[in-house]
């Protein structure tokens, strides 16, 4: 197998230390699932299908440097850029301790100051024009950062979206837009949602790149994040990026896909799994084996453990907190 | 008569109405093959078509000028929201368009839109799927509100909504899609927009409501009847916009006492509008100050259980606040 | 000079019949300014610059059949598919008999079922989203017709237009997109509003064609308004024209363009007026004379003298208008 | 003391704030060279530059947006939007974004934005140049919500709201831009949010209103005065949100006589909630039934100048409600 990531100045390390946040994306959503169906958590959003863009694109990023606004299936991005298992189960808890919202917010409803990841909320979309102001607020101070901002391509229909990245070009602003297209909005199909075939077409219209990306490949993803970074600290405007994923579960544990998806469809996308995928790829260019695996999947499952332990125990906010925070104190 | 949810009834509207006339049909997200993440338009795309039963794109302000499109040409659209928490991207199409185009053209155009939208908590929706939007609204003329409580209401003030030329919200709680159960006739009924119901008559206070804490309202009620035989008249609004002054001031002017109660929070909530009619109109029947029991002025509402149920209205406190009201 | 109509299907007689409707435009548009120099109109948006680009278009248009949304510029589009002068002069002098408004809308808000003209807003960009509602109707029924809507190039910003042209482009409806770019939005000029040259290129982001036309030149508006609704006639779906064409005025009786705009830019536009090109056209092709445009001069201001007298005469609304209309009576 | 129009006492608290705070910028439509289209921000550009004073696409959910981004990245934005009647596209961002941004995020990240806002009508603005937004937003926690009616007012009203920690509405009366004159210190002040103002002191009844009406409750006054004796205490709230009861509840318990008054139609206005927080809390206060004097419920406000004069509040009705209240 060739040798794609050293190219990409991607040594081997580097490489095990994105799988390993693949897989620890991944086993940390299954357990979410398990804690879902036992009835202790109300309500979760899957990344399943997801995590190779998402490894692949926070591993672009400088964690404490630059800004994210990840959407609610962004749980790779937040574990790659520095947020915990323990940080996600305690939102996923709706715990006191919660650093995203203190338990207020549905889970997956990032925010976290000190990694600079602003606080997002559920109408979709909202956050592109978010990520523009904060931008053009550190084109004004004259810093060097770069805001990463990620929606479905079902978002890309919001006005929001249009208007964030018009504004976004109008200013050569150091944002990159992450369409993670997972060909569907909940329950609707691409082609009722749009008449082209990629949501990157758009960029031009815009005035700045619009690439298409193999979302089941953190390569291919860190690729083009690389690319767009380095064109954004250049001062040369934004990128979009769409990455081809696939949703592997139902949108939400609310949700019941199989009125709307063909199994043979998921059947399908589950064999171009990207976690799998890169496992071979690991092994393949002679880095990984089948017992380091086995040993990392115990490790990550046992700090997963630990951390549903901990977010199990920790308290609940208290009655009278629903009256904080309405307006600075 | 047989037995149906608030959601069935609200299914049976919408089916009963697409067959009465061609010109109706529903759009919004996943209202086709998904059948709405509720599940109300469930079955609507095998009977009617995808072109009846349209799965749009995600952009409210879209499926609001859509459907005012359209209404232009002459259909009868129902657009749904998927949760009520998400109308404000198209807050501009209602409140701009839909409601002053009959205005606007001195009568010339209408917009008979119906907007459906699942509110309320107490879900476990947290901040953005518990939100009551009413009294964003309530303030712009041209619009009607309905909020039904109950089977029967709903079912009756939807195919009103339908066949009104003027555009209609309509505001289902989430809370009682489910949970809420009641006689619907077999035949067909339309109920009047703009009417209030005097859910339980009674003398010794008027109890002004709707949606989910009508439930709350009458369980109180009966068991301070029960209790300490005290008879509260409760009101359903049923319509928010018009609201129905004469129900309204005619109980009050019998039993002198007020509670006005909603989920909503209360600062500029329904309520304020309530109390001011009746402070203009009737002042002198009162025997007590006006109460509102309405959640504290907070976003509705955190996801956390226990934050939750700190902000739900309960029976108790319904039950306390007419008992010393009547008390007073 | 060539005969450039003739291959469009113009003869002679339309050709004159669209140099009038211009004519009519600018001259009636011409005495807007002076009543309210004169005090006699609160408030105009003038059309001049634009009349070639809404003539144009208006012309590939079947009146009473085919469905407008015009936008407040539209004073040519709104009189060459059938409006009077005087249905134009009610309603800048607020009367009662106003066939737009009844006098509530501030002049140039366009209303007019007969022939099928929507009640347009003064909010920018609401009316794209109504356009594809309008073609969904028609297409629910199978109603052969097109729908024109009209906007501004600074408009394209908003996200109601970026929501329903993507709309229109999944189902192919029947809209026709004309934007008239004359490079500001008020004082704001295109490069604070985009990044790119042309609007017309977002149209390749949603699947349809975008044509960018001069819009001082009515036979090349006319060409691809008629390309367009053959197009739309076949059920191929929407397109996008931008014609770019120059706000000859001030943006309203309300604004100064002079901080704005420098002087010789106007002048130099000025010098591409597309009511004097089309003359010269029509002249270099051997269908007018300096006599003939002397007599239609004097006919036209002779109609608007009488539409102004008529109007100036009319009743103004009864003050307890005011409560009627709010719903259906 | 110089004395300023309204108009100018904003454009002085803008340039003041900007030359103290280098992290306050202005951004929106046409406010840059033009200087916006009243020319509040007219010079602006030459002494900030265009990345401080500037002029964003045609967009306001975006400009919204940007601010609170901004914002978040340490920023003091001040948007602006052309005129109250387009600030619907930018709801959601304002009521689902801005004032939840605190509460959402358990106070880890605030929302320090201004949005200004012309409003109100007598303009020949006709329906979207002439309304008023405020009871739109009145019922949102989160958000305050200014609406000054006197220079000296607007310019500390407006730099405490850019100081503020949480996002502001700061809404300015066009009619009141030029025509609205008044004293305003040379040396530099800020006034508190939250606290209304009592324009005129008086026994006899109360006057609750804001904005440009304040300006002919205090001329009707003047004349109930001079002509009958009678002494209204005229309440200027200032801030509609959150609405100081204390000074309200104060007057009311004196005079046991209230009028409200706005230029904004009745029902559902800012009126309904002073309604009902009187009728709660000063109920057996009153000696009369409370009155709010508002237009009625139609959009606001035809061009047509005769409608437009059907639809303004003036001195005359002012005048014929106080001396009515008082007599009663
Ligand atoms: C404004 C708004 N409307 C509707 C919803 C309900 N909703 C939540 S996720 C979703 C689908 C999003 O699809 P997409 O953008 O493709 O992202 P994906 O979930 O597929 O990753 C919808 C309709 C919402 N959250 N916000
Ligand atoms: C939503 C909204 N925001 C602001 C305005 C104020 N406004 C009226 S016209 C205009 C500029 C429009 O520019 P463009 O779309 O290019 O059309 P043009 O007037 O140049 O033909 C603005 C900002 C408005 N009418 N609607
Ligand atoms: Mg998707
Ligand atoms: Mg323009």
């Amino acid at each position: 197998m060739d040798n794609r990531h050293a190219a990409l100045g991607l040594n081997d390390d580097a490489l095990v230390a994105m799988y390993e946040k693949m897989l620890l994306t991944r086993l940390l959503d299954e357990r979410a699932w398990v804690l879902n169906r036992l009835g202790k958590v109300h309500f979760l959003v899957s990344a399943q299908g997801h995590e190779a863009c998402q490894v692949g694109a926070a591993w672009a990023l400088r964690p404490g440097v630059d800004w994210l606004l990840p959407y609610y299936r962004d749980l790779g991005v937040i574990l790659t850029i520095g947020m915990t298992p323990r940080d996600y189960l305690l939102a996923l808890l709706a715990k006191a301790e919660d650093p995203n919202s203190g338990g207020r917010q549905m889970p997956s409803h990032w925010s976290y100051p000190p990694l600079n990841i602003f606080t997002g909320s559920s109408p979709v979309g909202t956050q592109v024009p978010h990520a523009a102001g904060i931008a053009y607020g550190a084109k004004l101070r004259g810093d060097d950062i770069v805001v990463y901002v990620s929606f479905g391509e079902g978002t890309a229909s919001q006005g929001d979206v249009h208007e964030g990245m018009n504004f976004a070009a109008v200013h050569k602003l150091p944002v990159i837009f992450l369409c993670q297209n997972n060909r569907y909005a909940i329950s609707v199909p691409q082609q009722k949602q749009m008449a082209v075939e990629n949501v990157a077409d758009r960029a031009a219209g815009y005035g700045f790149p619009g690439v298409v990306v193999d979302g089941m490949d953190p390569l291919a993803v860190y690729a083009a994040m690389q690319e767009a970074v380095e064109r954004a600290r250049r001062g040369e405007g934004p990128t979009l990026i769409e990455a081809k994923v696939y949703r592997l579960t139902p949108h939400s544990s609310d949700d019941d896909d199989r009125t709307y998806r063909p199994r043979e469809e998921v059947e399908e996308w589950k064999r171009r799994d990207g976690v799998a995928r890169f496992k071979e790829y690991l092994m393949g260019v002679g880095v990984w084996t089948e017992e380091a695996d086995q040993e990392l999947r115990r490790r990550l499952l046992a700090e997963i453990d630990a951390a549903v332990e901990y977010a199990q125990a920790a308290a609940d906010p208290e009655p009278s907190d629903l009256l904080r925070h309405v307006y600075a104190e | 008569m047989a037995t149906k949810t608030l959601l069935e009834a609200i299914r049976d509207a919408l089916i009963e109405e697409m067959r009465r006339d061609e010109r109706v049909f529903v759009l919004g997200e996943d209202v086709g093959r998904r059948g709405g993440v509720f599940r109300v338009t469930q079955g609507l795309i095998d009977e009617f078509g995808p072109a009846r039963v349209l799965d749009t794109p995600l952009a409210e302000s879209l499926i609001v000028g859509v459907a005012i499109g359209a209404a232009a040409y002459g259909m009868r659209p129902v657009a749904e929201i998927q949760f009520a928490d998400f109308i404000h991207p198209a807050m501009d199409q209602i409140i701009n368009e839909a409601a002053k185009i009959r205005y606007r053209s001195n009568g010339a155009w209408g917009c008979p839109i119906v907007i459906r939208a699942p509110y309320g908590g107490g879900v476990h929706g947290a901040l953005y799927h518990s939100q009551s939007v009413e009294a964003l609204f309530h303030h712009v003329p041209g619009l009607k509100i309905v909020a039904p409580a109950t089977p029967y209401d709903a079912k009756g003030l939807l195919k009103a909504a339908i066949r009104d030329p003027d555009p209609v919200l309509f505001f289902e709680h989430k809370k009682a899609y489910r949970s809420i159960r009641g006689e619907v006739p077999e035949e067909e009924y339309v109920l009047p927009i703009g009417k209030a119901d005097v859910k339980r008559p009674g003398e010794h206070l008027t109890v002004i409501t709707y949606g989910y804490n009508v439930h709350l309202c009458l369980e109180a009620a009966a068991r301070l009847s029960r209790d300490e035989g005290i008879e509260a008249e409760v009101i359903d609004l049923r319509t928010l916009l018009p609201i129905d002054k004469e129900t309204i001031l005619t109980s009050v002017r019998k039993t002198g006492r007020v509670l006005i109660s909603h989920e909503d929070t209360k600062t500029g909530g329904i309520g304020a509008e309530v109390a001011a009619i009746i402070a203009e109109e009737a002042l002198f029947y009162l025997d007590a100050p006006i109460v509102r029991l309405a959640p504290p002025d907070v976003h509705a509402m955190p996801f956390n259980g226990r934050l939750e149920a700190a902000f739900m209205p309960t029976v108790e406190q319904h039950y306390a606040a007419m008992r010393d009201l009547a008390r007073f």
